[in-house]
């Protein structure tokens, strides 16, 4: 019981509702109830962020994703809805194709996400090595096992910053010598004119038509 | 299972059951709104891998992580899932005032 | 104050003030006729010439200043001491020629000047350029003071074309109604903008082709205004007509000008003085005056003829000089209506009637006497000669015809053209001051004149004619009072024991003084003074005839006469202001011993010293010479004009002889005068019908021996065409047709891939993902 | 806390975690259950008063203090119905949500120094994450009801949440600008001192920003004025309409709490916290510096003098419910979009404009900025010259961007230089 890490207890728990949500959104057929299920998914994987150490991702995550586009989302359901709880279902042979590919992608990524053993984590790697730079790794690592757990939050204040173009989690000499990347300026301003763009384009998209009305010619 | 630390490799394995689902949402869906909550789901799994690689903890060789270029790229991520989310939603509401329905096997206009 | 740099500025500012005012008509008349102030276009036309005249009277000022008002050549003791020593005429010629030679050389203060080079040629340059003197700062002052009443006269007058509808009487439409137009008064005053600027830039110009550039927009300009109201036939032919005979003189105008180009060289006023005092001594070293033929060289001599033929080359020169001068004066007679060229000037009266005021009065007619003014200098006595001649054959035909003209503006043409013909003799006799004194003083008395007849014409309705006025005094007292001053102005009344009357008396007088010691000198050409005395006779008859029917008597139409006003204010204070200066243009300047007289002969050109083989014989004298004759023609004038003046009372009011009987009388001579002498017929006989024959046979030229020749090339070039189109047809298109059918075709049959199921799109990118990985992930490391 | 449970007491270390995640849960549990018992009284009370009534006199004496656990008692007696057109699984879902949604807002509200269960970095953020995510409890309750009422309820109140966001948000980002920060505990500590050092006073703009927060606010917990998913006027009740008893109790439970946290929010944004206006516990040295008995009993003044604040705001809102009449919904869009927005931004942008009118910030300010970064990011000792240096700058040089970077640069610095592990040095 002494052995139990916590925060693996947390991060299977939040896995669980992330992945037994996902799955209740495909498996669901009332659009409001896959909200619902995708509601807490996303909210779950707002956790999993935070448990990754990367705390403003998941309140982005939580406030953005969730807050933000999952509203606007139910509100479309009810804006299109024709019947109250209406279900459109597929049909059997959507469900074939479903497995099929469902089978082919796990198969594919899977075997994927195992076959690196630098990414099994930090305690599960010393069965598995391979070559004799990982070994030292991993040795390393065993003998300093408390270091490694410790983990590391990055700071709003350090993603802030490489957003405005100075990055400080780099080598100050690296950054002198013009050899690294000067952060994010550039993409954060493509970025910013991106959703303005997306935001007029959306209303203008959205905005109400009247297309029983003939047009007037001059 | 409690005991063991959590590596880059599990969080995969989540985002690749989120992915799974997602792909299977889209597909399988026949409502508009359920094939753009199949996308976010896909985007979600993309922003977990990032995040996950970014953490130096949960590797082996620490230096190898992403570092804060993974978060950057996850917010740029769900920046633009937002936007396009925005923009989705707007050709949905169009398509609903022209065509009454949101069900996308009926957007055949432009079937060749 | 720097006279050099000051006139031009104001001058030519006064000049372009009115192209302002025309172009801002032009551009927004359409603008300026919709407001609902209507006078817009009218206000910003007269206040630009009022501008105009403001400026003009400015640099008037600041010449006096500068320059003095000039004095009276050799006071009344020179003359009395002439009279005393009772010279003989030919012992005065030769003093004369004395004091010629001292004024000559007294020289004319002008300020000349160039603005734009606009044309340069080698050596030559074509220059917009300024030449102001004595001369041509009056003429600015006179001009826009007339042109200035005559706007305001014209917003009176033009009043009705305001209105939107206005109905013509005079053009009737298919269905018989009086034609009915939009009224035009803004499109009026455009023209008469553009007018004054075209007027005042050709006594400005700087060369004689300047002039004639303006030349030719004050013939325009007449056109439009004729042709103001162009929807009636008359008004038509009679712009047409002005047009056209004009051209005929401008076309002598053009020759002059280049027969001048080749004798000196330059057309600038300020040059010409030189070129001609470089050209002067040789040429009457090298004239002999046996010499009277000149042989037929051709223009394009080369360098050793001209070296070696010194004397032919002179013989040119004279020769040329001659031509130059016979040209200008051409022109000059196609714009002032002399002899030959005059018939346009009475049709002209089609024309509204501050536009005959204005234009074919007071301003542009006199355009002809101020060119010979200006270019006296060129003029070689024989030209002078000619220039008399014609000017005494005019003044007595048109003042002829006069007398049995009818229509009330027509008399006042003809009077006009009598009065050209006067300053036209004037100048030719040698009398330079005396003419463009007339001039001025005439414009004056002239204007009023016709404002007059345009305040009856206004009254009465566009009714002209004089035979259905008559006792108009009573219902329009002011307009009669101040025709009756015209009147006496242009008869030349006044009182020669007390020297003292109205301005034509004194100009005249001055004129037939000059003529007078003309005649003396040159005995054969004493018809020159004797002829025009009679026209002064014909002159008073014909003006108080005008008056006596138009405001004696009684009321021949009861209809009209009771219609009649008296004309508003903004045409009555016009009428005063001319008034004022037809009585006292010719006074003395109080407080001096000037007049206009003595600052116009500030500007006093030298006369023409050219022997010439053919006038040798001619003696011309010095105009101040002839002021000792000024009490006897005085009174002889005044009596003849009193003659007249008697004639037309026992005429018209004592009815002591009634007009129709004479009529009777004299039927041959009275038809041959109302028909003008026949001279419209025979110039249509002479020159219309020749040209229409000639248009003819162009015609059938055209049509029978070009047009079938074009037809068969079109023929051809259409038959090469189809032939090209067939090739194109099966060549070209038939293989492109048959690709564009085929990519069709495979596109319809891939089409069937693109179903239109979101979906499936979708399965098939996952498939082929997944498919991509496991290449890549297992084929590849194997 | 841990450490002193496995060490001090013998607890082995799950059960030591359990607990130590158990106090502060029951504790902030408390504070909600008990402010919302409170808060209900509080509102009888002061709209009785304003109506000119007396409002509850019996239960529990003369003041009707017990009248809310009474009404409490009623409502967990009563039945629990679920009509039956509605969708039951979110039915019964959606006050969970709502609730769960208001207590999790309060994980990162700091009650004063060190008094915060989860010290976040982007503490502000978060909250407003979660006061975002409660809306999800109305819109499902509106939806799954199966009624119309309850549906247009649901879907004023997802319009209206979701612009309201978006001012209340820039609203935000003027207090995080100054105090360069998005802790909440660092932007508290920044105002330490006399009131006068609180945000609010600290410029026009800001002062301007606090009242369209305040009105942000009230729109986005769903109050009144701004109450147009429960107008009982036109739509019954709402998007509560088909609910009764406990679950009822929930929405209402969850309201309070929610009036409570953003009332933290903007005291700990702009109304300096704990800080009182007079700084008399670091007169008398009762700070956690001093000690830990003395620091937790000036812990303890901070904490009375937040939750005053907090109340005073909650008072502020009901005189506002109780004054004000209800809006159109086009109206509270207007009001959002047309002069909320317009105007927050035009106060970003005169609080960016503020150095170059006022000058820098003064030194005081500064240093407390820098003292309370240091609190977050503790230095080690070692590292003296660095402190003295970065202290010097800090009070001497103005305000700019530049500097900041300097300061938070060289700290980033020194402490990769000691501690080489804890930190990812990209190599490649």
């Amino acid at each position: 019981m002494d052995n139990i890490l916590w925060h693996s207890v947390f991060f299977w728990a939040f896995a669980v509702i992330t992945c037994g949500f996902a799955v209740m959104v495909v498996l669901s057929d009332n659009i409001v109830r896959m909200a619902v299920a995708l509601i807490f998914s996303l909210s779950g994987a707002a956790g999993l962020f935070l448990l990754a150490g990367a705390d403003f991702v998941g309140a982005m995550q939580l406030m953005i994703y969730v807050g933000g586009t999952l509203v606007l989302l139910i509100f479309g359901v009810m804006l299109t809805a024709q019947g109250p709880f209406i279900s459109l279902k597929a049909g059997s042979g959507d469900w074939i194709i479903a497995v099929v590919m469902v089978g082919l992608s796990l198969a594919m990524l899977l075997p994927m996400a195992w076959s690196v053993p630098d990414w099994h984590g930090p305690a599960m790697g010393a069965s598995e090595t391979k070559t004799t730079k990982q070994t030292a790794l991993q040795e390393e690592a065993e003998a300093d096992q408390e270091t490694v757990v410790v983990e590391h939050n990055v700071s709003v204040t350090e993603i802030g910053l490489s957003l405005v173009g100075v990055r400080t989690d780099l080598n100050q000499e690296d950054q002198e010598s013009g050899q690294l990347p000067e952060g994010y300026l550039l993409p954060f301003e493509i970025v910013s004119v991106h959703l303005l763009v997306i935001l007029i384009g959306a209303a203008y998209l959205a905005r109400a038509k009247r297309p029983r009305k003939p047009t007037k010619y001059p | 299972m409690f005991t063991q630390p959590i590596g880059v490799a599990h969080y995969l394995v989540v985002g690749a059951i989120l992915f799974v689902c997602g792909i299977v949402c889209m597909t399988t869906k026949r409502n508009t709104i359920g094939i753009l909550m199949g996308v976010e789901l896909v985007l979600s799994a993309a922003i977990l891998n990032f995040v996950a690689f970014s953490q130096p903890a949960f590797r082996v060789d620490q230096e190898a992580s992403l570092g804060i270029d993974g978060h950057v790229f996850a917010l740029f991520a769900i920046v633009l899932a937002a936007a396009e989310a925005a923009v989705a939603l707007a050709i949905a509401l169009n398509y609903y005032n022209n065509h009454s329905t949101i069900d996308v096997d009926r957007a055949q206009d432009l079937q060749g | 104050m720097n006279l050099d740099r000051m006139l031009p500025l104001l001058l030519g500012g006064a000049w372009l003030l009115p192209l302002l005012a025309f172009a801002i008509i032009a551009l927004g008349g359409h603008y300026l006729k919709k407001t609902s102030s209507q006078h817009r276009a009218g206000f910003l036309s007269t206040v630009a010439i009022l501008g105009s005249f403001v400026l003009a009277v400015v640099a008037f000022s600041m010449w006096v200043s500068d320059q003095g008002l000039g004095e009276p050549h050799h006071g009344p003791e020179f003359e009395r001491a002439q009279l005393e020593e009772n010279q003989t005429p030919i012992q005065l010629a030769a003093l004369a020629e004395e004091g010629e030679a001292e004024h000559a050389h007294d020289g004319v203060f002008s300020v000349s000047g160039v603005w734009y080079i606009w044309a340069q040629v080698g050596e030559q340059k074509f220059e917009i350029g300024y030449y102001i003197d004595a001369l041509t700062i009056c003429l600015f002052v006179m001009i826009t003071l007339v042109a200035s009443c005559i706007h305001f006269f014209s917003l009176g007058y033009l009043q009705e074309e305001l209105e939107t509808g206005i109905k013509d009487h005079l053009v009737a439409t298919s269905a018989g109604e009086p034609f009915e137009r939009v009224g035009r008064q803004h499109r009026f005053f455009q023209y008469l903008s553009l007018f004054c600027f075209s007027m005042l830039g050709l006594v400005l110009a700087g060369n004689l082709l300047m002039v004639f550039i303006f030349w030719e927009l004050v013939g325009i300009c007449s056109y439009f205004l004729i042709g103001f109201y162009f929807e009636r036939k008359a008004a038509q032919d009679a712009a047409n007509k002005a047009f056209l005979v004009n051209r005929i003189g401008d076309l002598g105008f053009l020759v002059g000008i280049m027969a001048l180009w080749g004798v000196l060289g330059t057309l600038t006023f300020g040059e010409m003085s030189t070129k001609l005092a470089e050209l002067a001594p040789e040429t009457q070293q090298q004239a002999s005056p046996n010499k009277t033929t000149i042989q037929a060289a051709s223009f394009l001599q080369d360098e050793e003829a001209k070296a070696t033929n010194d004397e032919e080359t002179a013989d040119w020169n004279v020769g040329l000089l001659i031509l130059a001068g016979l040209g200008i004066f051409c022109g000059c007679v196609g714009k002032s209506a002399q002899f030959p060229l005059h018939v346009w000037l009475p049709d002209a009266m089609e024309g509204p009637t501050p536009v005959s005021a204005l234009v074919h009065s007071a301003t542009m007619v006199a355009a002809g006497v101020y060119l010979v003014a200006r270019c006296y200098p060129l003029f070689t006595e024989e030209v002078l000669l000619v220039i008399a001649y014609i000017g005494v054959i005019t003044l007595l035909m048109a003042a002829m015809m006069a007398l049995v003209a009818v229509d009330i503006k027509r008399v006042l043409a003809f009077s006009t053209i009598s009065q050209l013909g006067y300053m036209m003799l004037a100048l030719g006799v040698g009398g330079w001051s005396a003419g463009v004194f007339h001039l001025i003083t005439h414009a004056f008395f002239k204007s009023l004149l016709f404002l007059g007849a345009g305040a009856v014409i206004h009254a009465l309705h566009h009714e002209q004619l004089l035979i259905r006025m008559g006792g108009l005094r009573h219902k329009m007292p002011w307009t009669a009072g101040m025709m009756f001053v015209g009147c006496l102005a242009i008869a030349g009344a006044g009182i020669p024991g007390l020297d003292w009357g109205l301005s034509g008396y004194f100009s005249k007088d001055a004129l037939l003084a000059q003529a007078y010691a003309f005649a003396q000198v040159n005995p054969s050409h004493v018809y020159l003074y004797w002829l025009p005395l009679a026209g002064k006779a014909l002159t008073a008859f014909y003006i108080f005839r005008l008056w006596y029917l138009t405001f004696a008597g009684k009321p021949r139409e009861k209809k009209l006469y009771e219609n009649a006003h008296e004309a508003p204010l903004v045409m009555l204070i016009p009428m005063m202001v001319l008034t004022y200066f037809a009585i006292t243009a010719g006074w003395q300047i109080p407080f001096t011993p000037s007049s206009v007289t003595t600052i116009l002969e500030q500007a006093l050109p030298a006369v023409a010293s050219f022997e010439t083989p053919w006038a040798a014989a001619l003696n011309y004298p010095a105009e101040y010479l002839s002021h000792q004759y000024h009490t006897k023609i005085a009174w002889t004038a005044i009596a003849t004009a009193g003659t007249g003046f008697l004639l037309a009372t026992i005429f018209y009011v004592w009815q002591g002889l009634r007009p129709d009987e004479v009529q009777k009388q004299f039927g041959p001579l009275f038809r041959f005068l109302q028909a003008q002498l026949y001279l419209n017929e025979v110039y249509h006989f002479l020159f219309v019908r020749p040209l229409h024959g000639i248009a003819r046979a162009c015609s059938w030229i055209d049509r029978h021996l070009i047009d079938p020749f074009v037809d068969r090339m079109a023929k051809g070039t259409v038959n090469l065409a189809r032939l090209e189109d067939q090739g194109d047809r099966k060549l070209i298109d038939r293989p492109i047709d048959w690709m564009s059918a085929s990519f069709y075709d495979l596109a319809v049959q891939l089409k069937a891939t693109q179903t239109g199921m979101i979906r499936q799109y979708l399965v098939f990118l996952v498939l082929g993902t997944v498919g991509f990985f496991f290449i890549v992930g297992y084929l590849w490391q194997l | 806390m841990v450490e002193s449970l496995i060490e001090n007491w013998g607890f082995p270390e799950w059960m030591a975690y359990l607990i130590a995640a158990t106090i502060p849960c029951v504790l902030l549990l408390h504070v909600v259950a008990v402010g919302a018992l409170f808060f209900i009284w509080l509102e009888r009370k002061v709209s009785g008063r304003i109506q000119d009534r007396l409002g509850p006199t019996r239960v529990g004496g003369k003041y009707g203090w017990l009248q809310s656990l009474a009404d409490g008692v009623k409502l967990i007696s009563k039945e629990d119905l679920v009509p039956a057109g509605a969708d039951s699984w979110l039915f019964r879902l959606a006050p969970y949500i709502s609730v769960s949604c208001c207590l999790a807002a309060y994980l990162t509200i700091p009650f004063a120094y060190g008094w915060v269960a989860q010290n976040l970095d982007v503490a502000v953020f978060f909250v407003l994450a979660i006061l975002g995510l409660e809306v999800f409890g109305v819109i499902l309750a509106g939806y799954a009801s199966g009624s119309k009422w309850s549906l247009l309820g649901g879907m004023r109140e997802a319009a209206q949440v979701v612009s309201y966001e978006v001012p209340l948000g820039l609203c935000v980002v003027l207090p995080v600008m100054l105090a360069g920060s998005m802790n909440l505990t660092t932007i508290a500590q920044v105002q330490s001192g006399w009131f006068t050092s609180w945000l609010i006073f600290y410029n026009p703009f800001l002062f301007v920003t606090f009242w369209i927060f305040f009105t942000c606010a009230l729109a986005s917990v769903n109050r009144a004025p701004f109450d147009l998913a429960e107008a009982e006027s036109e739509l019954v009740a709402g998007f509560h309409t088909e609910y009764s008893g406990l679950r009822w109790s929930l929405f209402f439970l969850a309201e309070y709490g929610s009036m409570f946290s953003v009332s933290a929010l903007a005291v700990l944004l702009f109304l300096g916290g704990w800080n009182g206006p007079i700084p008399i516990t670091s007169w008398i040295g009762w700070t956690f510096e001093y000690g830990w008995f003395w620091g937790t009993l000036g812990n303890f003044v901070g904490l009375a003098n937040f939750i005053f604040k907090c109340s005073l705001g909650i008072v502020l809102m009901m005189w506002v419910r109780w004054t004000l009449p209800r809006l159109r919904i086009d109206q509270v869009m207007t009001i959002c979009l047309k002069y909320c927005l317009p105007l927050v931004c035009l106060m970003l942008l005169g609080n960016l404009m503020w150095p170059w009118i006022a000058g820098p910030p003064s030194a005081s300010f500064v240093q407390k900025r820098y003292e309370a970064y240091q609190h977050l990011h503790p230095e080690p000792t070692t590292e003296t010259e660095a402190d003295e240096e970065t202290t010097a700058e800090s009070n001497s040089v103005a305000i700019s961007l530049p500097q900041q970077v300097n300061e938070k640069q060289k700290v980033v610095l020194t402490t990769s230089s000691t501690t080489d592990s804890s930190l990812p040095l990209q190599t490649n």
